[in-house]
């Protein structure tokens, strides 16, 4: 589905991602996991196409989309949330689906924004502007309900589970599962959270100072020295 | 329905008043024809900053393209006008090819760039003689022809056919702001990225709208010349037809659709009604104070603020 | 008052007004109408037109009785669209005749209009070739390109000269001259270099230079417009090539030029119909230049000169059209075809295309702020200074 | 043809210095302010017919006209801030076009002042030649070449040491960040946009004294001071001052090896290379990109 080959990623004198591989096949959830600033943001714009590598391959289902624009990405299936949401300005919570789904999926599908909405408990909010009358949660519900208007295979969740309670997060959790068997789609997902992980990814990778250093079951990974010692150095410093 | 299509309603009840109340006035059918002539050009600016999000400081390369075009093309290829005109409003559009690269600049740099292009242009019409005839002018082509028992070169003639070509070109431009393509450049504005990221491919957006607009600048240069029949480099490419649909533009309110229109011909009648009768000489200071006025206190234009009024339609105007 | 009638009054120029509605009782009063650039970039060249126009509407007005001509003029501000909405408006107000305005794309456009129409249009002020080709029957003009060409050709035979660089701007009516006195010159075995500039450029050293090193001529001649001579004439000044004399076409030799420009004009020299302080040899010129002082208490100019024998041709045809009762039939372009007189410019005569093929300007030098008509030697009231150059 | 060639590189030179001048201007605005100055040519138009003014008045030297041109620059340019900072909404487009319209008010208010008369010093110490072996040029142009030296040596240093200078390039760079630092940003806009005001004045007195001036002049003021600040990449000074020198000198071998007619010609696809294939200018350090 997706494979990373050495990719690497400077900003001016920063390497800010560091010859990072790995490959993750269909209908995985992988989990994508570090300290602040470990890389996990820029892999993301890398993999979509806001950030251009300075080496390395980024192949999605076998095709080199490393050079490819931002948009072709999002056409050719592969879908993202940002950490903090992006609505488009202007427009109603419709209005931002039906332009992702248009240009994203190339098709004009009204029942399928309807399912959305709904899946995605905005059908209420459907009408209103997106930019200036949604709450936060809201509006992070949009951000995966725009992806998904894209008809992605691949999607990338960027740290959606922040900031809602025990339960809240249980219940978003179980929807999550639902759009991975709903869509049949392949999710790396941003979380700090290692139970969640736990939960939810049949893998997790781990990062920091933009190179990997742990993939594999979570539970493993996470039992790690190094990603042990890299969290525990973060929480202290 | 009725209320939200007013202004428009009101606007075309002017349109077709105007010739039977000035008909027999020469000159103020003149005036009007100009008017609507610099009505479309600044339609095709606000076009363009409105839904492409780009200012141009260089409109007059698409009018004096188009202008060029249609003249010799219906002179020495012998294209009938109302084709030669299409060709004009085409050529001008391949034109703006040219001027792509411009369009990953940002605000300002575009709308200097685009200037630039004006200048090049207006150079090369001037080296190019052989073809244009140089900076000797360009006079021998047809005018505009009669169809059907009408004289379209008659002031009559050719402000019927011009509230025609604004007419459509206003219709044009309500159903592109209403498709998709609209709603994505509306996003576009202010978020980019969200958009680009969903898989609108915004370069190519942007550059439908300039060719869009480039068009329609083209059309009415080809109009234009075809009205003045006599064509020189720095007539065509004067900077007046960069300037005036700017004011025309920021005047009516350049984020409505009808606002450029009306802007226009108000303007261009004020300016040679009034302010020509006020300060004979640089009586463009006028102009000059309306539009700073304009852009400080009314951002939006006279016909935003009253739109925004009126059916409380809203985020357009952000 | 009405609101079109304010608007029709503030468009018509107080002065001209003031003449029209002092008619004769008795006579027959003749409308005609005139679009003028009395703003924009031509509006110097405007105002002197408006003034020779009404010096000689006046002139003529006061000469007989049996017809009163009156002139409504419209300021077109040097764009065609605003002189074509100018000439309809004249002629829907009633003008028999149209007094042309300044540029070839202006004049093109509105004499096209006056011709649709049916009127009259007569210019001094467009000397494009393009203008007389278009077969219209009721467009003439006082002067053209040829006419400027063999005031300049005549001076370079005269004074033998063997080549000559023509510094032009690529504008319409100085790059019009410019390619034709290359051709004019060069069958005449003058070797003449042609050096094109955009009207935006300022420092012409390098353009003089290359006339120093490399052409080497001994004539230099500007096609161009006011800003561009000083420019020139400075640049010559630095690098002092190994010219001759510097000339020039039209507003050069001029008395303002001097006035502000003294350093840079002593021996210039330029088109003029005149010498300055003005000398006329004939009547008409005499009275000419006391009306003009009269009215606008200063002195007569070049452009005021070409506009007042323009006027003063159209109103005698006028007049001729009237007696003969053709006014109203469409007489009146044959009886302006059959001006044949002298004035102030030489002989006038039009040919079938409407041109005035005897047009020809004489050659004046600047010489302590006098102009002095140098050639050609039948009309010269001084010897030329040759060589004789502003430094 | 070397000799051509060293006249043309000399006077492209010279030509040049006044265009640094000019540029410098609005590479100051835009550095302080993100803000393209349109009205910057009229300005320093103006201060061109304060010399003129003074000249035609006194018979004085135009030199003598630098502290009422810049009495008179310094006002406008301060009003041209203050109605920006007016501006809340798209700033960065909408300032464009308030300047714009800035300029119209300008070149026409000068029209009606002065009429369309052609303009140039009547100095003879101005306009004396001086030669330097095979190339020459007028004292006017020389004085202009190093009074422009002057000024933007002056203001290097002034920008380099001073607590204004590191003021206004901390704003220039962050401006969240020099507010934190507690400096007052407006008052650095402000400094800039009178400093431009210094260097129109100077810059207009110059050009009187070296070329001619009409009152159509200041929109090809702009354009050319903004084609410089586009070649410099906006970021110093002495890249300013480089890009102005590198278009006077390309102009004029323009005008030397092929026509003058494809002079501007020149500069303008210049200008758009420069712009889409060298997006930090040719001495700059920021990108422009959207």
């Amino acid at each position: 589905m997706l494979r990373l080959e050495d990719v690497t990623v400077r900003f001016g004198g920063l390497v800010a991602l560091k010859d990072v591989s790995f490959a993750m096949g269909a209908g995985e959830i992988l989990g994508l996991v570090g300290p602040n600033g470990a890389g996990k943001t820029t892999l993301f714009n890398t993999i979509s196409g806001l950030v251009r590598p300075r080496s390395g391959n980024i192949l999605f289902e076998e095709r080199e989309i490393g050079g490819m624009a931002l948009h072709a990405r999002a056409r050719l299936g592969l879908g993202r949330t940002f950490q903090i949401p992006q609505p488009m300005h202007h427009l109603t919570v419709r209005e931002n689906l039906t332009v992702a789904q248009v240009f994203g999926a190339g098709k004009s599908d009204p029942a399928r924004i309807d399912e959305i909405l709904q899946v995605m408990e905005l059908a209420e909010h459907a009408e209103r502007d997106a930019a200036t009358e949604l709450a936060l949660q809201e509006l992070k519900r949009l951000e995966i309900a725009k992806a998904l208007a894209t008809n992605p295979r691949l999607l990338l969740l960027d740290e959606v589970l922040a900031g809602l309670e025990s339960q809240a997060k249980r219940r978003f959790i179980a929807k999550l599962r639902e759009l991975h068997q709903r869509y049949g789609l392949t999710i790396v997902i941003v979380e700090h959270d290692i139970e969640t992980i736990s939960t939810l990814c049949s893998r997790a990778v781990v990062l920091n100072f933009g190179q990997v250093i742990a993939d594999g079951a979570p539970d493993d990974v996470f039992r790690n020295p190094a990603v042990v010692e890299s969290y525990t150095g973060t929480a202290d410093a | 329905m009725v209320v939200k299509n007013l202004p428009g309603i009101l606007l075309a009840l002017a349109a077709c008043l105007i010739p039977l109340v000035y008909g027999g006035n020469g000159y103020i059918m003149g005036l009007m024809v100009s008017g609507l002539i610099v009505a479309g050009v600044a339609l095709a600016w606000a076009l363009l900053g409105n839904l492409g999000g780009m200012v141009s400081f260089g409109h007059a390369a698409f009018f004096g393209v188009g202008a060029y075009a249609s003249a010799l093309l219906s002179a020495k290829a012998g294209l009938p006008v109302p084709l030669s005109l299409l060709a004009g409003g085409a050529v001008a559009a391949l034109s703006s090819l040219a001027m792509l690269p411009a369009l990953r600049l940002s605000g300002p740099y575009f709308a200097l760039a685009i200037l630039a292009y004006a200048h090049i242009f207006k150079i090369l019409a001037t080296e190019l003689s052989w073809l244009t005839g140089g900076s000797a002018g360009f006079a021998r082509f047809p005018v505009l022809p009669t169809i059907a028992g009408i004289d379209f070169s008659s002031r009559i003639g050719s402000y019927w056919l011009l509230v025609v070509m604004v007419g459509l070109c206003l219709l044009a431009y309500r159903a592109v702001k209403a498709s998709h393509v609209g709603t994505a450049l509306r996003a576009m504005a202010e978020s980019e990225d969200a958009t680009r990221v969903v898989g609108v491919n915004a370069t190519l957006l942007k550059a439908w709208m300039l060719l869009l607009s480039a068009f329609i600048t083209g059309l009415f240069g080809a109009m234009n010349a075809h009205i003045i029949n006599f064509l020189e480099p720095d007539y065509a490419f004067s900077g007046t037809w960069s300037v005036l649909p700017i004011i025309a533009a920021i005047f009516g309110g350049y984020r409505t659709i009808l606002g450029p229109v009306a802007g226009a011909v108000a303007i261009y009648l004020f300016d040679q009604l009034v302010a020509k009768a006020i300060l004979p000489v640089g009586h463009q200071i006028i102009l000059g104070v309306l539009l700073a006025g304009m852009i400080l206190i009314a951002p939006n234009g006279l016909f935003g603020l009253f739109g925004k009024k009126k059916t409380g339609a809203a985020h357009a105007a952000a | 008052m009405t609101r079109r009638n304010f608007l029709t009054s503030t468009l018509i120029a107080g002065f001209a007004a003031s003449f029209a509605w002092s008619p004769v009782a008795s006579a027959e009063e003749i409308q005609v109408g005139s679009h003028m650039p009395l703003t924009g970039s031509l509006a110097r060249s405007g105002q002197s037109f408006r003034e020779g126009m009404l010096v000689a509407v006046k002139m003529y007005n006061d000469s007989q009785t049996k017809h009163q001509i009156k002139v409504t003029l419209i300021d077109d501000e040097t764009q065609p669209a605003k002189a074509v909405g100018a000439v309809e408006k004249l002629a829907s107000d009633g003008a028999v005749a149209i007094l042309g305005g300044y540029g070839s794309n202006i004049v093109g456009p509105a004499s096209d209009t006056a011709n649709r129409l049916g009127k009259v249009y007569i210019t001094a002020g467009a000397v494009s070739e393009e203008l007389v080709q278009r077969g219209n029957k009721n467009f003439f003009r006082i002067n053209n390109n040829a006419g400027y060409l063999r005031g300049f050709e005549g001076m370079v035979e005269e004074l033998k000269a063997q080549s000559v660089s023509i510094v032009a701007s690529t504008r319409e009516a100085p790059m019009l001259l410019a390619k034709g006195l290359e051709e004019s010159l060069a069958k005449k075995n003058v070797k003449v270099t042609l050096h094109p500039f955009d009207p935006a450029i300022t420092d012409f050293k390098p353009i003089i230079n290359k006339v120093k090193l490399q052409d080497k001529s001994e004539i230099i001649f500007m096609s161009a417009y006011e800003n561009d001579y000083v420019g020139i004439i400075r640049a010559a000044k630095v690098l002092k090539p190994g010219v001759k004399l510097i000339s020039g076409a039209w507003s050069l030799a001029i008395p303002k030029m001097y006035q502000d420009f003294p350093d840079l004009m002593q021996n210039v020299v330029g088109t003029t119909p005149l010498p300055y302080p003005v000398d006329m040899k004939d009547a008409e010129g005499q009275a000419f230049v006391a009306a003009f002082k009269t009215m606008f208490n200063k002195d007569i100019d070049y452009a005021a000169t070409l506009s007042f024998v323009k006027t003063m041709v159209l109103c005698e045809a006028l007049g001729r059209a009237a007696d003969a009762g053709t006014l109203k039939t469409g007489g009146l372009a044959d009886e302006v075809r059959k001006t044949k007189r002298s004035s102030v410019l030489g002989p006038i005569a039009f040919n079938e295309t409407g041109d005035n093929p005897n047009f020809t300007l004489a050659m004046g030098q600047h010489r302590e702020g006098k102009i002095v008509l140098v050639s050609p030697a039948e009309q010269a009231t001084g010897k030329i200074a040759y060589p004789g150059l502003p430094w | 043809m070397l000799e051509l060639s060293q006249q043309a590189i000399f006077s492209g030179l010279l030509v040049g210095s006044v265009y640094a001048l000019v540029a410098l201007g609005i590479a100051l605005t835009f550095g302080a302010m993100k803000i393209i100055n349109l009205a910057h040519g009229e300005l320093v138009l103006l201060a061109a017919y304060m010399a003129y003014f003074i000249e035609s008045r006194t018979g004085w030297n135009p030199y003598a006209a630098i502290p009422l041109a810049f009495a008179i620059t310094a006002v406008v340019s301060i009003a041209v801030y203050l109605l920006i900072d007016r501006i809340k909404l798209h700033r960065e487009l909408n300032s464009l076009i308030l300047t714009f319209a800035i300029g119209i008010i300008l070149t026409n208010g000068i029209l009606l002042v002065f009429a369309s008369d052609v303009r140039s010093t009547n100095s003879p110490v101005l306009q004396d030649a001086l030669s330097f072996h095979t190339v020459y040029a007028m004292k006017g142009e020389l004085t202009a070449f190093v009074v422009s030296l002057a000024v933007m040596s002056a203001l290097w240093w002034w920008l380099k040491l001073s607590w204004y200078g590191r003021a206004v390039r901390a704003v220039s760079s962050n401006r969240d960040a020099a507010m934190l630092m507690g400096i007052d940003p407006r008052r650095v806009e402000l400094a800039a946009f009178l400093v431009a005001g210094i260097l129109a004045s100077v810059a207009g007195v110059a050009l009187f004294t070296m070329s001619v001036v009409q009152p159509a002049l200041g929109p090809a003021l702009t354009v050319k001071a903004f084609v410089v600040t586009v070649l410099a990449g906006v970021g110093s000074i002495p890249g300013v001052f480089c890009a102005a020198l590198l278009l006077g000198v390309t102009e004029a071998m323009t005008v030397t090896l092929a026509s003058s007619a494809l002079q501007e010609l020149v500069g303008m696809v210049l200008f758009l290379l420069v712009l889409f294939f060298m997006p930090n200018g040719l001495f700059g350090a920021r990108a422009r990109r959207g």
